[in-house]
């Protein structure tokens, strides 16, 4: 094993947790991200591969799917964005070149994201301030790439009550606390 | 009738009634040697110009609608000569000394308000780049001056130095640059043609042009046919759309700029200030509302409004480098259709029609250009060689690689 | 004081006593009162003073069409100038004063100019002030700019916050009146995603302003019910004190909230208001009417009100502006004034009706056919003079006037996308007309049906009507029944032969300004008012543009259809500022970008600098240093002489994968990509279409079918961009698939003669980086520090033996303490974007500075890399004669003659002797810096045919700074011209 | 504005950026004889209408697609969506 510590995107040794009023925020790093495109005229051979070897059958468009420990969101056309515990999956994105070969291409984006886990009754009124997405009609598996705060995020309902925000992990700083003031603001 | 303090002192005494039409209504005649399509500033100016400067006759301007009523009537009002290359900035300077006797010149109060422009530097890269431009207007006998931070604070204290996302490193101050009452301008240039003869010819839309072998010989207007030896169009906002009447392609795309009015303050900006970090200008007129803008509307269009993004993002530009401005109040946004070019610079030029001109491609600049753009085209039409200033305005630079690209965006219209 | 002009009932909670000032003098009032209604119930009428007469002004209205009752509200950063006293609501605490006077509002030094209006008429600036010619600037102009606006901002930071935010529904309801809420239950009961607007904070519309609109209950008591099922209704959303001030494309409205303007300040955390962006499948305007005033003589004195707005205060705020009321109109509507005050025990000694054929009402005398001539008063009303049918004069005594001149559909929206109002005898008002926002839907007085039965009904049937077009199906609800029959109005513009009658008060533009507008050709519409003014202060014309018209369409003997109209603009009402700026304010402003060792760079004291949206560590001072120079001097030196650490993190990083990832470089690279071998980089330079240099980076090969990209810090997202149109739209069918990975790897460049020494000690022991087994321009995919996955790239941006390793970026802060560490034998530095900078000019590499969007490939001395042999972005134009003549300009290096002195970046350069102008210029200054290697200032440059003029002096001239610098021509390879140390 | 993506449905035109004509697709052929005018005339003289055009835009803050939008310059009522890369290969194909 390495001896490099690693750091949470907000910079800590461990990942942060705010509460303010119902709602709870959590920054989630125990997650490997990697994307898979499809090579030209082979969705349907990607598809295939990962639902043969890992279960995991890629989600249709503005969708997520999951098969523990699995999940994928769809991120653009024939291109997917599949996750995966870091403590188990670190080398996700190897792991996934292996099943998909020569029908995919493969990227590591592990941290090219920050995540952070909002939950609580008042997720609607929050989310309302910081994106355009139609969160009252978001359904849960429903995941959006959209912009919030002035940042590319994916916005992914998770429940009724759970929506979780991967956005860019430098600027981790400026969206918890964009999310921190919505939720004051609403508390 | 002249216009002056003592005149007006007398019609007061004597209930106004001896002002009469600062412009006729004239029936247009048969023909003329010259039809200026477009009664906005550049198509009145080049008429006044016409007339009083190069001694021509029998001229006409048409109007599809009111005089004034383009982006003379709805512009943010600013006058500047702060340009970087050699094919912009002796014209802009030649415009700003047009407009420095402006008045005098045509007898009517424009205010022409030379309070200073402040184009703002916020990186060592931008000052840098402000450093060359200053150099530049300078050597082309224009004014600069480079503020550092203090420089700027002591002119602006109000402006957000202790909690800016991109702090203020000081600025490029043009103290000649001011604003002008916009609407003053369309009228003087009007009274001032008619005085000397121009028919100006409101509600008369050209819909196309009548060409025989190569030459033009007049317009086809919603008035009848109006036969002309030289025919000047200049109609920017709608140059695509006439031009296209004669068969020709522009490098011009149609974009909305969207302006801003607050509602009247007491005096609380003296200048122009330019933020270098965001899209905001702001001025304050002599009514008190601030008048401000950004960026244009990113996509094609011909629809005189825009839409709430740039509206937030020109406010959101504003209250980051202004914080007290919260308080204040929008009291009105409009949108002007702009001849957005392909390399951010206008055209004045000969088409290869035999006596048809072509005046247009101003992006959201056309107005400081108003007086030197109608004289320029004026030059162009009565001499056909362009005047020393406006060399480069050619239509086929881009054709031959010689574009006037002061912001380096390249073919993007909606860049520059 | 008492509320002398408090009366009984109203919509006000009497147990909440609520204490404000105004002008410093303190005043009680109640909870639901606005500040005008609390002042006048305290006997307040003078509230104002106008722009440019400063004639003595109280409200005309009660509502936000207000143009007279103007104040500033609050004080210090908090302070909002030209706030209407009509819409403020009150709070216990508020304190207002009055604005555009001096010394006070009663006495206003400025009223002088009410003395001189004969020589203040529409358009007297444009005919004077012309000579001397230096005086307009130097005196006239400074007195007038001293004379605008009415009131100020104190020019602290307005201390609230802001939010915004984005709503959806079906329908969008604006205004809750009668027809409004109408709507609002039939469509809520429907099911639909509703949302009711109001700018109001207590909804009901006229409903809450009058006594008898219904038949069998009162006007708010059905409000209250009809509030309370809606409020029960999930798919409702009821919106007070929320105005929609613009209808954007495709059914998107702006609103904005004002969620604490009703509290002494915002709670902590917490909005002042709210701005919404609202996406809308329909919109139905039920905005309703506004009154007009009619022009007479001295038709603007304090106490002279709208009718409906006397009518509003009395019956919701229980206020009158005067124990004594005459009123004059054109229309039945205003008899109801006179009843309504009459019921409350205030005088109404007539009713003056233009109409010779005015109904009668009982117990009041109606003096029909009758006109006011002139008004008395200065600060506030004392008598009206009316002219009777026959011709005699009389005076009444009165305090305040209730006037109407009809009513005008309050149809701002609809004219949002240029819609234009068509006229329509009916009503003898402008009415929407075609061109509506797609979507948008009007009913209610909005439309010209000007009854309550109308308005109920109208607003039910437009959303059964708006609900069907999107397949919902709704169902007539029962509504009440409503009491009062279309009014009849003959229409009554101005009294003739006033010398001085408002239209627009607040800018004070008379009928006189009008015809003289007329009488010197400015007789359009659009002209008219922007000769006059007319229309153009804070209420946008709302109470003054019809009047006006009919005014010009007399004297030019059209029709008022014929004579036109004008469309308003948003906002609706004004907006503030800080609404639009929501929270994108101060740090805020954007977001920012921190790079992997960005805490670590803090631990170490670097000094930060904006690169964009990142922040980068621009040098890191040492104890001792007190210039920055010494902390760059430092870094570069100890880099060269040893080695340095630089996060290089911000440059933009392309995964470039597919069989065809080489065709696809070579497509929007201009130099060649598919002979690269694995293992391998290589610069790359790209350009744009039109053959200007864009941007350039390094290019490594991990697998045949496998590229990283890499570009410049600025230029990383509009690459990206590029790249995904090179790949869908100009080459749809090769297979190649892209995606960003800049913030997944931390990057550092490790720098100097002993780069290699450092890197050996973190990289495994099974990966060789000798320089044999990892030459210059090597790259691979190794592991660090016991196991870790890394890229290791043997590429040089400061000349020296470099390398730039990437780790996942989690580990980046430990990656670059693990450097410091094992660096420390070699005394390791850190060294900031400063240093990178000097170094890259000390070698001649081009940045941004070099690349400004104007420069070409052989500006950069880089022309051979545009391939010939193969198609590529930028390749043919590229070509053009204006791009390459011979006396282009070439990018060299620049050295004073005298080392003492300073190369100027933004510096022009004139040949040795001759004219210093415009017209002799030979080139400009790029990058300059000081090289502590060299020992002198430098710099990079561009210059006329510069490659063949090595050698040649130059004047670097600095005009703006008074600088001029003798320098030498020399070549941009200040350092190691060979290379040889990136291959050492 | 709201751009109705064929793939994702409408979306605020504020997450787009916009290119401009479509024509933008047709890039000629570099080795052709008039290659210099046809270049000039593909990126300089682009279509601007009064009217319908077709243009390009790219969903920078979505799903990274560029799309060509068929839309009202004088009304903004947006008649058509395609996937650019859709109408790009059709092209191809149509050429071939």
């Amino acid at each position: 094993m390495h001896k490099l510590k690693p750091i949470t995107p907000l910079g800590g040794d461990t990942p942060r947790v705010d509460t303010v009023g119902s709602i709870t925020i959590t920054e989630v790093v125990d997650q490997a991200l990697a994307s898979v495109a499809a090579r030209n005229d082979q969705a349907g051979a990607v598809q295939k591969a990962l639902a043969d070897k890992i279960g995991l059958s890629l989600p249709e468009v503005g969708q997520s799917s999951q098969a523990a420990p699995y999940a994928a969101l769809w991120m653009g056309p024939e291109q997917w964005m599949v996750m995966a515990p870091h403590d188990s999956h670190e080398l996700l994105a190897a792991e996934l070149k292996q099943i998909v070969a020569d029908t995919a291409s493969v990227s590591e984006q592990t941290d090219g994201w920050c995540r952070f886990d909002v939950q609580g009754a008042g997720l609607c009124d929050l989310f309302e301030r910081l994106s355009n997405a139609p969160v009252r009609t978001m359904g849960s598996g429903t995941a959006i790439r959209t912009t919030a705060e002035h940042l590319g995020v994916f916005l992914w309902r998770l429940a009724e009550d759970h929506m979780a925000v991967l956005g860019p992990r430098s600027s981790a700083a400026s969206l918890h606390h964009g999310l921190l003031a919505a939720a004051k603001s609403i508390a | 009738m002249r216009f002056s303090a003592l005149r007006l002192f007398k019609e007061a005494l004597t209930g106004h009634k001896g002002w009469g039409p600062q412009w006729r209504d004239p029936e247009p005649a048969d023909a003329y040697d010259y039809v200026i399509v477009g009664g906005g500033g550049h198509g009145l100016a080049t008429a006044y110009y016409l007339a009083k400067e190069f001694g021509a006759a029998r001229i006409a301007v048409l109007e599809k609608g009111w005089i004034g009523g383009g982006n003379v009537g709805r512009n943010t009002t600013i006058i500047r000569s702060n340009y970087l290359l050699d094919g912009n900035e002796p014209f802009y300077e030649f415009s700003l000394k047009l407009w420095e006797n402006l008045e005098q010149d045509f007898n009517y109060n424009a205010m022409v308000s030379q309070r200073g422009i402040l184009n703002l530097v916020h990186t060592d890269a931008q000052r840098d780049a402000a450093r060359r431009r200053g150099n530049a207007m300078i050597l082309n006998g224009s004014d600069a001056e480079l503020l550092d931070t203090d420089g700027v604070r002591a002119m602006y204290p109000f402006l957000n130095f202790d909690d800016a996302r991109f702090p203020i490193k000081g600025g490029l101050l043009h103290r000649r640059g001011g604003t002008v009452r916009h609407d003053a301008v369309a009228w003087g240039y009007a009274r001032g043609a008619d005085m000397r003869g121009v028919d100006i010819i409101q509600n008369c839309e050209v819909t196309g042009f009548r060409i025989e072998n190569g030459k033009v010989l007049g317009v086809e207007t919603t008035r009848g046919f109006i036969g002309a030896k030289k025919v000047g169009v200049s109609v920017a906002g709608s140059s695509s759309r006439v031009m296209e009447k004669a068969g020709m392609r522009l490098p011009i795309e149609s974009h909305v700029l969207q302006a801003f009015v607050s509602e009247g303050l007491k005096p609380f900006i003296d200048g122009v200030i330019t933020y270098g970090a965001g899209h905001f200008y702001c001025s304050q007129s002599d009514k008190g509302g601030l008048v401000f803008g950004g960026d244009i509307d990113m996509y094609n269009t011909y629809a005189q409004r825009g839409n709430l993004p740039v509206v937030e993002d020109v406010i959101e530009s504003g209250m980051a480098l202004i914080p007290a401005l919260g308080r204040a109040r929008l009291l009105r946004s409009w949108g002007g259709i702009m001849d957005m070019s392909m390399d951010g610079s206008p055209f004045i030029d000969k088409t290869h029609i035999d006596g048809l001109y072509f005046n247009g491609g101003w992006c959201y600049g056309g107005f400081k250009a108003t007086p030197a753009s109608g004289y320029c085209f004026a030059h162009l039409l009565k001499t056909d060689r362009p005047h020393e200033t406006a060399t480069a305005y050619r239509l086929d630079r881009f054709m031959t690689g010689h574009m006037i690209d002061e912001k380096g965006q390249g073919a993007q219209p909606n860049l520059h | 004081m008492t509320q002398s002009n408090r009366l009984n009932g109203g919509l006000i909670n009497r147990d909440a006593s609520l204490s404000f000032t105004f002008d410093g003098k303190s005043y009680q009032g109640y909870e639901g009162d606005t500040l005008a209604s609390a002042l006048l119930a305290n006997g307040v009428r003078l509230m104002g003073r106008s722009f440019k007469y400063h004639r003595p002004r109280g409200p005309l209205t009660a509502g936000s069409e207000e143009p007279n009752a103007l104040v500033e509200l609050r004080s210090g950063g908090r302070q909002e100038p030209n706030t209407r006293a009509t819409v403020a609501e009150l709070y216990d605490g508020l304190s207002a004063n009055s604005q555009n006077r001096w010394p006070s509002l009663e006495r206003d030094f400025m009223a002088i100019n009410d003395r001189f209006s004969n020589f203040l008429t529409a358009g007297f600036y444009y005919k004077t002030f012309m000579w001397p010619k230096a005086f307009w600037e130097k005196l006239y102009e400074p007195i007038i700019r001293k004379a605008a606006g009415l009131g100020s901002l104190t020019g602290e930071d307005d201390p609230d916050h802001y939010d915004k935010g984005f709503l959806h529904c079906d329908l969008l309801i604006i205004g809750a009146g009668p027809t409004g809420l109408a709507a609002a239950l039939t469509a809520g009961r429907a099911g639909a995603q509703v949302i009711l607007a109001d700018e109001d904070f207590r909804m009901g519309g006229r409903l809450i302003a009058e006594t008898g609109a219904l038949a069998d209950i009162s006007g708010a008591d059905w409000v209250d019910q009809a509030l309370a099922e809606l409020a029960s209704m999930n798919n409702v959303r009821v919106m007070p004190r929320t105005t929609v001030f613009g209808a954007y494309d495709h059914g998107i409205y702006g609103a904005v909230e004002r969620n604490a303007d009703h509290l002494i300040a915002p709670e902590a955390d917490k909005p002042r208001q709210t701005l919404w962006r609202i996406y809308s499948k329909r919109a139905l305007i039920a905005t309703g009417a506004i009154e007009r005033p009619i022009a007479f003589e001295n038709n603007d004195r304090p106490g002279i009100l709208l009718a409906g707005a006397v009518r509003s205060y009395a019956n919701r705020w229980a206020a009158t502006p005067a124990q004594s009321v005459v009123v004059f109109a054109n229309n039945d509507d205003a008899h109801q004034t006179a009843r309504d005050l009459m019921a409350q025990g205030i005088k109404v000694p007539a009713i003056v009706d233009t109409r010779p054929d005015a109904a009668d009402v009982e117990g009041i005398e109606v003096l029909k056919g009758a006109e006011i001539i002139n008004t008395s008063g200065r600060l506030g009303l004392t008598s009206v003079q009316v002219r009777t049918e026959k011709g005699y004069t009389t005076d009444l005594y009165c305090e305040a006037l209730a006037m109407s001149g009809g009513w005008n559909p309050n149809l701002g929206l609809t004219c949002h996308q240029r819609g234009r109002p068509v006229w329509s005898a009916d009503i003898h008002a402008f009415v929407p007309g075609e061109g509506l926002p797609v979507g948008q839907i009007v009913a209610g007085a909005a439309k010209g049906e000007m009854s309550t039965e109308a308005a109920l009904q109208g607003g039910a049937a437009a959303a059964v009507a708006a609900l069907g077009d999107l397949g919902i199906t709704a169902s007539p609800v029962d509504l009440p029944a409503a009491a009062d029959a279309p009014v009849s109005i003959s229409p009554f513009w101005h009294v003739k032969g006033a010398k001085r009658a408002w239209l627009d008060y607040q800018n004070d533009v008379t009928v006189k300004d009008v015809k003289l507008a007329h009488q010197e050709n400015f007789t359009s519409v659009e002209h008219l008012k922007r000769y006059t003014t007319l229309g153009m202060a804070t209420d946008q014309g709302k109470t003054s543009n019809v009047g006006a018209l009919a005014v010009m369409a007399e004297l030019t003997g059209k029709s008022i259809r014929d004579t036109g109209t004008t469309i308003f603009r948003p906002p609706y009402t004004p907006v503030a500022m800080g609404a639009f700026g929501g929270r994108a304010v101060g740090k805020d402003f954007h977001p920012t970008r921190l790079t992997p060792s960005h805490k670590w760079a803090e631990e170490q004291g670097a000094v930060f600098v904006e690169v964009g949206n990142w922040l980068r560590a621009q040098w890191f001072p040492r104890k001792g240093e007190t210039h920055w120079r010494q902390s760059v001097d430092r870094e570069v030196l100890q880099t060269r002489n040893s080695v340095g650490v630089c996060d290089v993190t911000t440059l933009g990083k392309i995964d470039v994968q597919g069989a065809d990832a080489a065709a696809f470089l070579n497509m929007v690279y201009s130099n060649a990509f598919a002979k690269l071998p694995v293992g391998k980089v290589r610069y790359g330079l790209m350009l744009r279409e039109d053959g200007i240099a864009y941007d350039d980076g390094t290019t490594a090969r991990f697998a045949e079918d496998h590229f990283v990209v890499t570009t410049t810090t600025a230029n990383a997202v509009l690459v990206y961009r590029n790249m995904e149109f090179v790949r869908q739209c100009l080459c749809p069918d090769m297979d190649v698939q892209l995606i960003s990975t800049t913030e997944a790897w931390a990057q550092y460049a490790v720098a100097g003669p002993n780069s290699r020494k450092l890197l050996q000690k973190i990289v495994d022991p099974d990966f060789d980086i000798s320089n044999e087994a990892f030459p210059f321009m090597g790259c691979g995919e190794i592991t660090v520090c016991g196991g870790l996955r890394a890229r290791l790239f043997r590429i040089s941006f400061s000349g020296e033996l470099a390398y730039e390793i990437a780790v996942p970026t989690r580990y980046g802060d430990g990656l670059m303490r693990a450097l410091m560490e094992a660096g420390e034998e070699f005394d390791v530095v850190p060294y900031g974007t400063e240093a990178l900078g000097v170094m890259r000019i000390e070698k001649g590499h081009a940045t941004g500075n070099e690349l400004n969007g104007t420069t070409t490939a052989l500006n950069l001395g880089m022309a051979r890399m545009v391939s010939a042999k193969k198609d590529c972005i930028g390749n043919v134009l590229s070509r053009r004669e204006g791009l390459n003549t011979p006396d282009a300009l070439a990018l060299v290096g620049l050295k004073p003659v005298d080392t003492n002195e300073t190369v100027t970046a933004g510096g022009h350069l004139m040949n040795a002797t001759g004219p210093v102008d415009a017209a002799h210029d030979q080139g400009y200054v790029t990058s300059a810096a000081y090289s502590p290697i060299l020992e002198s200032s430098i710099g990079l440059g561009f210059v006329k045919g510069g490659s063949d003029r090595m050698g040649e002096k130059l004047r670097l001239v600095n005009p703006l700074e008074s600088q001029e610098v003798m320098v030498e021509i020399v070549s941009a390879h200040f350092l190691d011209p060979e290379g040889e140390k990136l291959r050492a | 504005m709201i751009i109705n993506h064929p793939l994702l449905g409408p979306r605020d035109a504020q997450e787009f950026t916009y290119l401009g004509d479509a024509s933008l697709l047709n890039r000629p052929d570099w080795q052709a004889e008039d290659a210099a005018e046809a270049f000039h005339d593909y990126l300089y003289l682009r279509d601007n209408p009064a009217g319908e055009h077709r243009e390009l835009w790219y969903h920078e803050q979505g799903d990274r697609s560029w799309l060509v939008v068929t839309r009202n310059t004088l009304t903004h009522e947006i008649l058509k969506v395609e996937l650019a890369r859709d109408v790009a290969k059709a092209a191809g194909k149509a050429a071939q």
